[in-house]
């Protein structure tokens, strides 16, 4: 058959790195304003954070700010890292750091963190920033160390920032803006860089063109994106083509609890165990994805997180006649062939998920099999991920696909569980959208955010491992990958699975970490 | 071919060496997907130089299709089956695409029939002269402006039709102008295809007086097709008659008119007289005779019929809206009276555009009139609204002139009937059936429940004819409007089906308003008649009165647009030859 | 009725013979006929359920799998065997409302005179020029969650306003011959003069709107399908270059899964085409095969 | 005059209740545009709250209710300032718009009249040949390519001249290195880019236009004026097109219309497989994106274009057509 191999612009030097981190739609539009939801990706690595945060486990890695404290929950107290300067050689100071939370607070649209949800003052020093949150709030640190911080000098002359395009950004990140057109563009080595000597790829191209046919014929040192059948596509393009992909979060059903009868516990227990996720993984994501664990971890990343009670490792088993038992404990009934609500109809519901997500709607058809083994007919539906977005927000749903979870565990639970983001049927909850109350676990949340003892807070987290395993809030399927793709033939240093340091996402600031270990391959080896 | 006499020795002197001679000539049409026909069946004959030859025949008879083989205009799906064509002492067949071309200048032309449609209607009458010019480069470039202005000149029209478009002339010009091209080839053979069917009366007349002197002057050779033995008696030295893709008979005018031979020429002759006589008669069909207009009902009137209605038409006109932006409004019928006594038979007679069938629409109230008042027994038809119009088409009834248009080519004659009894009339179930029977029995068509079943396309003109009529009939209608009902139709089926029409009155003693260009069935069948010019009555009277002794110059006009062979041959035909 | 439908009959069986006398016809109704019977039997014909997935991924073209698996393990030719069925059911059911849609409209708006014509012609106007596809997209996800039945709609919705254009000037045409005046002098009432007198004359005019129509309908649903707006759930011949696309078969070398709907769909449409070229036979003589010689 | 009255309120009335059309039509589609800013940031993970107010705050819609929202459009319409795109935030539409304008013009519009004209001529030939190979050719040959789906054809031309031959760029409109202008280089690399999207569209849209002006004119060869321009010995070359191809166009200008307005709203399929930035692509993410301003200004241009593209075509039909002079 046709196989198609990689054929790289020979035009692009052994010290130029072409990254599919954009994609044009069709075309770039140049806007560099990091706080706009439309801006270039690499806006997110011309400037930088406080805190570099491991998207895979959490791990915080100090960045701009070069250590930090957390006094008591409701205070964190960071140090500013001294040496680093913008590109223009202005020198980075706290009061680049100070206007922009001043400048996040004028302008709440460019607030797409909600630092100012958290903070409450924020009062700085030569190199001390100072800030006292409107609670006791100890998760606030990660939220507020992700900011990224952007030079006084040049935004405060400017009108609005929030529909500012910030055509020729000034940053402080290892690479400043290079060559811009509207199908490509480039960021070059700023030699002033505060790690400089740990950068050694002196340019970076970004083109238009980056659909899954251009990766693999293009000649790309690195991207991210789910590549069917990666080993003869991508690997087989190239010798040097590797792929690397981690668990990213959780797939799961998310249940409407206002709506019944998944507020029985028993309902969604039999739910689960009707399914095997493993076999849903392997459908949905030809087989590169495990089970996910109904603990709500990512595992083996965040395996020292885990509750040593919870058996399997949170991995349930599907059981046909334990699931009918568990309905029939419902109410329900089976007749051999179909289940049976109290009133005799057969049971149905629809699952709803978003069109265009096709690994998801796959997922959804081998659950929608995989139910029909306990006499459950589901319907699918697939609205635009628009309407999507919608129905799940207003909760105008029964049973969705959706993503939940990830490297922060805390902010996982606490998104999806807290009863502080509960809104009934019919208004707009974007973090509990499945709907769910428990006070156990409100009260767990917030001991967590009162506490800045990282045994304690790992207790807590175990309890809300537990309940997550026992009330089954989502039905954890199996886990969405961070779908990183890389060529080591001209440049080595990549993370991976013995090395996770950082995951292959082109976007956010991973970026900025994976840069810094990045090495040239100096000579030969290169394809 | 037993019948046929071959002439070769035209009637006209002159003649030398034939210019063509077609021999054993056969064309077949063979359309994909349906069975073939023989069209042109083993023809033989001969024309000499400077001959005008008639070609007579009724519709369908292979008329045109030896016309177009003649000129090698054949196309498919006709082919030539069998026989030659000589022209001069060449085959036809023999030549190739480009030398028949060449040809086409100095050689044969046609005329086609239905000449309205045979100019582009996108290129300007100069335009397609300058192509014919262009084509045969025998007028010099600088010459042909001229040279078409001289042409349209010889065809009685001026140099400024040469700037307008087809659809700018009227039909009689255009046919001249049709005839002029044709002329620009300087033709040794012209072919007229029905050179004035689809023209008025008056019209048809002026074009075929120009064919005539054209032929005189020029002395080209000329067939002329046509289905109307009046029209070639007159103009033709020598006559062909064909019948079913045979030429049935060949001979000079005279003898034609004498002395037929074959059956067919006579019966043609048979339906040829001319109205002005103070004895007018069509086989089975005898005129009333001048003076004695009285025609009450009979008194043996079958007992359903409801006998006539008087129709009073006082001072009506109707005026149409501007057709185009900033024409006039037409005046299509200024003030018209006359008034129609019950069981009485009134001819409208008027040429094309007088307003005959707007006067029809009025009265059957498909139009409203812009001024006066008509009157059907005692309603007035146009204050009639919709329910009320349903009601007066109980009593007020339509034939229609074209019996091939006027049928749903879908609907069987069981349906057409059915529903205008359903329609029109109480009657349901058995007794619903019994009155379609007798229907169809009254119009002749027998046996009744074998043509109940028929397709339009089943029947012939004159029996659909029958079928538009016995809807027209079907609720004993007091008042019938006949537009044109006969035009369409050979001349074979005419008399029949007139003679239905007089029937029904006298037995139904209906009234009946017969609107026709065609003097002669006026005669026939009416006591009354209205001319009509430019919507307004130049005379009425007696049909007889009026025919014989007409007063208006219209009318005088008229009259003489008839064709009429004794002009030409000095002779009436001699009725006492036939059978 | 009964009249009419021996009428109907006559007609029909002649235009079925001058349909099946035309070479292309015949062809497209032969191509036509064979979707149809795989559709029918479908489950009796393809070798595996459509939905399947149990096949080992992503592989060529073997005794057991004809035309390979997809990236979910399923069979591509069964899904191309099922994939027929809503092909054909898009194509005729959206074809055959977008027919009907245009057939009462074109009629009446033909039929009616003054400023209910006028109402009507600034309807079909708006149809025309609001632009096609993109009003296909935009109710398309609108109405994302109805499965096909919905494109069909959508299909329908957008597609029947040029055949309502085309039959009503045919049926102004028609309105003026004598046998329709002869029907309002028989006491006919308008819609039944309307759909009794006129519509039956317009049959070919109309069978071949129809075709028109349904080609259009299963481009479209195919275009819709790929683009994503369709119903990824259902088995389709453009569902299924949707998730050949998606599942890049043309990197991993699958191109039949590409190449096989495609032609499906080209096929199909074609089949309707040439039947077409026949149906122009019957309402124009001149069109029924032959040549000029030249 | 008031026939021309009469006409132009019809006109205008067609525009107001297209223009009101164009409003409704995008607040139908389920979600907001914050929903459709939001799904797209999901894709990167979970959102939280405070992302979606911020989201919210930047597009800051939709403002008040529908009538005042409806207002505000009656009054970019009339100022032809549609304000901010919401998908391409905070691009102004109008400039969007213009920018993928030429792109689609040149190759849509260059297209769709390429298409039109071989595909008429082709047609001539067919119907004046009929029943030779050069009428079966064209005539069953454009009409199959015809039946392929648009996206198919591009995809396969895409893959197999473009990834696999590498004969033909494979997506944009020009290369990444060649500095849009009005210079030859440019133009060349612009040529060279909307190659494979021309060929598809030539081909995929040739068959139509040459079984319409066939059809048109085997009738029109059959009538009466062509047979007597052949009898009277003018050149087949001459009757084939000035008699007969010159009355068979007219039916098919009217489609020729429909086509050309249609140019402005590009081709979705054919744009979205080559990555063209043209109105089709806009468009298209326009709908995708619930982006209210672009798709209004998009459908706007689009209705209007239909609107005069059929203007254009009465005042063609004006001039070729004599008969509809007066
Ligand atoms: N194109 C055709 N295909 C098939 N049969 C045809 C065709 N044209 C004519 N015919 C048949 O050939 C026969 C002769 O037709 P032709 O036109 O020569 O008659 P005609 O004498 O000119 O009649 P009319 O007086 O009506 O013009 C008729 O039976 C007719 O049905
Ligand atoms: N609906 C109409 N609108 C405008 N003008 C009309 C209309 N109907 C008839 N006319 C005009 O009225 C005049 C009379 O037409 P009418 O049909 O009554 O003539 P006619 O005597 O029946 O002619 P023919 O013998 O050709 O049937 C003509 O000039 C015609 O153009
Ligand atoms: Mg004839
Ligand atoms: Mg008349």
């Amino acid at each position: 058959s046709l196989q198609i191999t990689s054929k790289p612009d020979p035009t692009i030097g052994d010290d130029t790195l072409l990254i599919a981190g954009d994609k044009g739609t069709p075309t770039f539009t140049a806007n560099f304003n990091p706080f706009n939801a439309n801006a270039r990706k690499a806006a997110a690595i011309v400037y930088e954070p406080l805190i570099w945060i491991n998207p895979l486990d959490g791990t915080l890695v100090p960045w701009l700010a070069e250590s930090w404290e957390q006094p008591d929950p409701q205070k964190i107290v960071l140090t500013l890292r001294s040496g680093a300067t913008w590109h223009d050689g202005t020198p980075l100071t706290t009061g680049d750091v100070d206007y922009t939370f001043r400048m996040l607070k004028e302008h709440p649209a460019n607030d797409t963190g909600g630092v100012w949800s958290r903070v409450d003052t924020v009062e700085t020093t030569d190199s001390t920033i100072e800030i006292t949150l409107l609670a006791p709030d100890s998760p606030a640190l990660p939220v507020i160390g992700a900011m990224l911080i952007v030079p006084e000098h040049i935004w405060a002359d400017v009108e609005d920032p929030s529909t500012w395009r910030n055509e020729e950004p000034v940053g402080s990140g290892p690479f400043q803006l290079g060559n811009f057109t509207s199908l490509q563009y480039t960021l070059d080595r700023y030699a002033g860089y505060w790690q400089a000597d740990q950068i050694d790829v002196e340019h970076l191209v970004y083109p238009a063109a980056s659909e899954e046919m251009d990766l693999v014929t293009k000649g790309y040192d690195w991207a991210y994106a789910y590549m069917s059948d990666v080993e003869n596509t991508w690997m087989a393009a190239n010798p040097h083509n590797r792929y690397w992909f981690p668990p990213g979060g959780i797939i799961g059903l998310h249940l409407n609890h206002d709506v019944a009868p998944f507020d029985d516990l028993d309902v969604r227990r039999g739910l689960s165990l009707a399914l095997d996720g493993k076999q849903v993984g392997e459908v949905a994501a030809e087989g590169y994805m495990d089970e996910a664990s109904q603990s709500g971890l990512l595992l083996p990343n965040q395996e020292d997180l885990l509750n040593p009670e919870i058996p399997d490792r949170g991995i349930i088993a599907r059981d046909a006649d334990a699931a009918i038992a568990a309905f029939e404990k419902a109410g329900f009934q089976h007749d051999g062939t179909t289940l049976r609500t109290a009133d005799g109809e057969p049971f149905t519901f629809a699952i709803t998920t978003a069109n265009g997500y096709t690994d998801w709607l796959r997922a959804a058809q081998e659950v929608q099999r995989q139910l029909r083994g306990v006499g459950i007919e589901a319907t699918i539906e697939t609205p635009q991920p628009a309407a999507y977005e919608a129905n799940l927000t207003s909760g105008d749903f029964a049973v969705a696909m959706g993503s939940s979870n990830g490297s922060d565990a805390f902010q996982g639970y606490s998104n999806l569980l807290w009863g502080e983001y509960y809104a009934p049927v019919g208004e707009a909850s974007q973090n509990n959208r499945i709907r769910y109350r428990n006070d156990e676990v409100d009260q767990l949340i917030g001991d967590y955010r009162a506490s800045v003892d990282e045994d304690e807070q790992a207790r807590i987290l175990q309890q809300l491992e537990k309940i997550f395993y026992d009330d089954l809030p989502v039905i954890a399927l199996y886990y969405g990958g961070l779908w990183g793709l890389y060529n080591d033939g001209r440049f080595t240093g990549w993370p991976s699975a013995e090395d996770p340091y950082a995951p292959l996402q082109t976007y956010q600031s991973s970026p900025l970490r994976v840069l810094t270990r990045v090495r040239r391959v100096r000579n030969g080896g290169a394809s | 071919m037993s019948t046929a006499t071959h002439r070769t020795t035209p009637s006209t002197p002159g003649a030398e060496e034939p210019l063509l001679r077609v021999q054993d000539l056969s064309v077949v049409y063979e359309p994909v997907g349906a069975p073939a026909t023989r069209a042109v069946r083993e023809v033989s004959f001969e024309v000499g130089r400077g001959e005008f030859v008639g070609l007579v025949g009724e519709s369908g008879s292979g008329k045109s299709t030896l016309g177009f083989a003649l000129t090698a205009l054949s196309k498919p799906p006709a082919r030539i089956e069998s026989g030659s064509i000589l022209f001069g002492d060449v085959d036809i067949a023999s030549m190739s695409a480009e030398e028949l071309r060449t040809q086409r200048q100095g050689g044969f032309a046609m005329v086609l029939q239905a000449g309205m449609n045979t100019l582009s209607p996108v290129r300007t009458i100069r335009k397609h002269f300058h192509d014919i010019f262009a084509a045969h480069r025998h007028v010099a470039p600088g010459d042909r402006d001229d040279r078409a202005a001289e042409l349209v000149g010889r065809v009685s029209l001026g140099p400024e039709v040469l700037d307008r478009y087809p659809f700018e002339l009227s039909g009689g010009m255009r046919q001249r102008v049709t005839i002029a091209l044709a002329l620009s080839l300087e033709p040794q053979l012209m072919v007229f295809d029905e050179p004035t069917t689809a023209l008025d009366v008056l019209v048809q007349h002026a074009v075929m007086d120009t064919i005539r002197e054209l032929q005189a002057q020029e002395g080209f050779t000329a067939i002329l097709i046509s289905h109307d033995l009046g029209v070639v008696l007159e103009s033709a030295h020598r006559v062909m008659v064909m019948h079913d893709g045979r030429v049935v008979e060949d001979a000079p005018s005279e003898d034609i008119l004498r002395r037929p031979q074959h059956e067919y020429t006579r019966m043609l002759l048979s339906h040829f007289a001319d109205p002005r006589a103070e004895h007018v008669a069509l086989p089975g069909l005898e005129a009333p005779v001048a003076g004695t207009a009285t025609s009450a009902p009979s008194a043996s009137s079958s007992p359903a019929a409801g006998g006539g209605l008087e129709l009073r038409v006082q001072g009506v006109s109707k005026s149409f809206g501007a057709p185009r932006r900033g024409a006039q409004p037409v005046l299509a019928v200024d003030d018209v009276s006359f008034t129609l006594a019950a069981g009485g038979a009134t001819a409208l007679v008027g040429q094309s555009g007088s307003g005959k069938s707007t006067l029809a629409k009025l009265i059957t109230g498909v139009e409203k009139p812009t001024a006066g008042t008509i009157h059907v027994g005692d309603a007035e038809v146009g204050s009639l609204r919709r329910k009320e119009l349903r009601d007066l088409r109980r009593s007020v009834q339509m034939v229609f002139q074209d019996p091939y248009a006027a049928l749903n080519p879908l609907s069987t004659v069981e349906y057409t009937l059915t529903r205008a009894l359903t329609n029109l009339t109480d009657l349901r179930g058995n007794a619903l059936r019994k009155r379609l029977h007798e229907l169809l029995e009254t119009v002749g068509l027998t046996p009744a429940a074998q043509f109940a079943a028929k397709l339009p396309h089943q029947l012939s003109g004159g029996q659909r004819q029958r079928v538009v009529i016995a809807r027209a009939l079907a609720a004993d209608p007091q008042v019938i409007i006949a537009d044109e009902p006969v035009s369409m139709l050979d001349v074979s089926l005419r008399a029949g089906v007139l003679a239905l029409l007089r029937d029904l009155r006298e037995r139904t003693g209906m009234s009946l308003l017969y609107i026709t260009h065609d003097l002669l069935s006026a005669r026939l069948i009416t006591d009354d008649i209205l001319v009509l010019h430019d919507g307004r009555v130049v005379e009425s009277g007696p049909t007889a009165e009026v025919m014989r002794h007409p007063q208006d110059e219209y009318t005088i006009r008229l009259l003489d647009a008839i064709p009429d062979p004794a002009r030409v041959h000095g002779a009436r035909p001699d009725r006492g030859d036939l059978p | 009725m009964s009249a009419m439908s021996t009428a109907l009959t006559t007609t029909f069986t002649a235009s079925i013979r001058t349909v099946w006398g035309n070479r292309k016809a015949r062809i497209g109704l032969i191509i036509l006929g064979l979707f149809v019977v795989l559709a029918v039997l479908a489950p009796l014909v393809a070798p595996y359920g459509p939905e399947d997935n149990g096949f080992e991924r992503n592989q060529g073209a073997s005794a057991a799998h004809w035309l390979g698996t997809t990236a979910a393990g399923e069979d591509v030719l069964s899904q191309l065997i099922f994939g027929s069925r809503i092909s054909l059911l898009v194509g005729f059911g959206a074809g055959g409302i977008a027919t009907v849609i245009s057939v009462l409209v074109g009629l009446s708006w033909g039929y009616v005179r003054g400023w209910l014509g006028d109402v009507i012609n600034f309807v079909v106007n708006m149809f025309l020029v609001i632009p096609g596809l993109p009003l296909m997209i935009v109710v398309a996800t609108y109405l994302s969650n109805g499965g096909i039945s919905v494109i069909v709609a959508v299909i329908a919705i957008t597609g029947w306003a040029w055949g309502a254009r085309v039959l009503r000037s045919q049926t102004r045409t028609l309105r003026g011959r004598d046998f329709v005046e002869a029907a309002r002098f028989s006491g006919e009432r308008a819609p039944r003069i309307v759909f009794r007198e006129i519509l039956p004359n317009m049959t070919s005019l109309i069978a071949g709107g129809f075709f028109g129509s349904a080609t259009a309908a299963i481009l479209a649903e195919a275009g819709l399908e790929y683009l994503g707006l369709g119903d990824s759930t259902v088995i389709s011949w453009g569902t299924m270059i949707y998730w050949a696309q998606n599942s890049n078969a043309l990197l991993t070398g699958q191109w039949a899964l590409l190449f096989a709907p495609g032609l499906c769909i080209a096929l199909l449409a074609t089949s309707l085409t040439l039947i077409n070229f026949g149906i122009d036979g019957i309402s124009n003589p001149r069109l029924r095969e032959g040549s000029t010689g030249r | 005059m008031r026939y021309m009255l009469q006409r132009a309120g019809w006109f205008l009335l067609t525009l107001w209740a297209a223009i009101t059309l164009n409003f409704l039509l995008p607040r139908m589609m389920p979600g907001s545009p914050a929903d459709a800013a939001l799904a797209k940031l999901a894709q990167n993970g979970p959102v939280t709250e405070q992302t979606r107010k911020a989201v919210e705050a930047q597009l800051g819609v939709p403002d008040g209710n529908l009538l005042q929202q409806y207002l505000d459009y009656l009054h970019q319409v009339v100022t032809l300032d549609f304000g901010v795109s919401y998908a391409f935030y905070p691009e102004p539409v109008t400039g969007l718009v213009l920018q993928a304008l030429p792109y689609t013009l040149i190759l849509v519009g260059l297209v769709t009249i390429a298409a039109f004209v071989i595909g008429t001529l082709l047609g001539v030939l067919a119907a004046w040949k009929r029943g030779t190979w050069m009428d079966a050719l064209p005539a069953v040959g454009g009409s199959f390519l015809g039946t392929f789906p648009y996206f198919w054809t591009a995809l396969l031309l895409l893959f197999f001249l473009g990834y696999v031959g590498h004969l033909f760029p494979t997506f944009g409109a020009y290369s990444a290195t060649t500095v849009p202008g009005f210079s030859w280089a440019f133009i060349e690399d612009a040529l060279y880019h909307a190659a494979l999207p021309a060929t598809t569209m030539l081909v995929t849209s040739l068959g139509g236009w040459i079984i319409g002006m066939r059809n048109a004119m085997i009738t029109t060869l059959g009538e009466d004026h062509v047979t007597f321009a052949e009898a009277n010995g003018i050149p087949g070359r001459t009757v084939a097109l000035k008699y007969a191809a010159r009355n068979a166009i007219l039916p098919n200008l009217t489609g020729f219309g429909m086509a050309l307005g249609g140019v402005v709203g590009g081709s979705v399929l054919v744009e979205q497989v080559f990555g063209y930035p043209g109105i089709g692509f806009l468009l298209f993410n326009a709908v995708t994106g619930q982006d209210y301003p672009l798709m209004q200004a998009i459908f706007l241009m689009i209705t209007v274009s239909v609107l005069v593209a059929n203007l254009l075509v009465d005042i063609m039909y004006g001039i070729l057509d004599p008969r509809t002079r007066r």
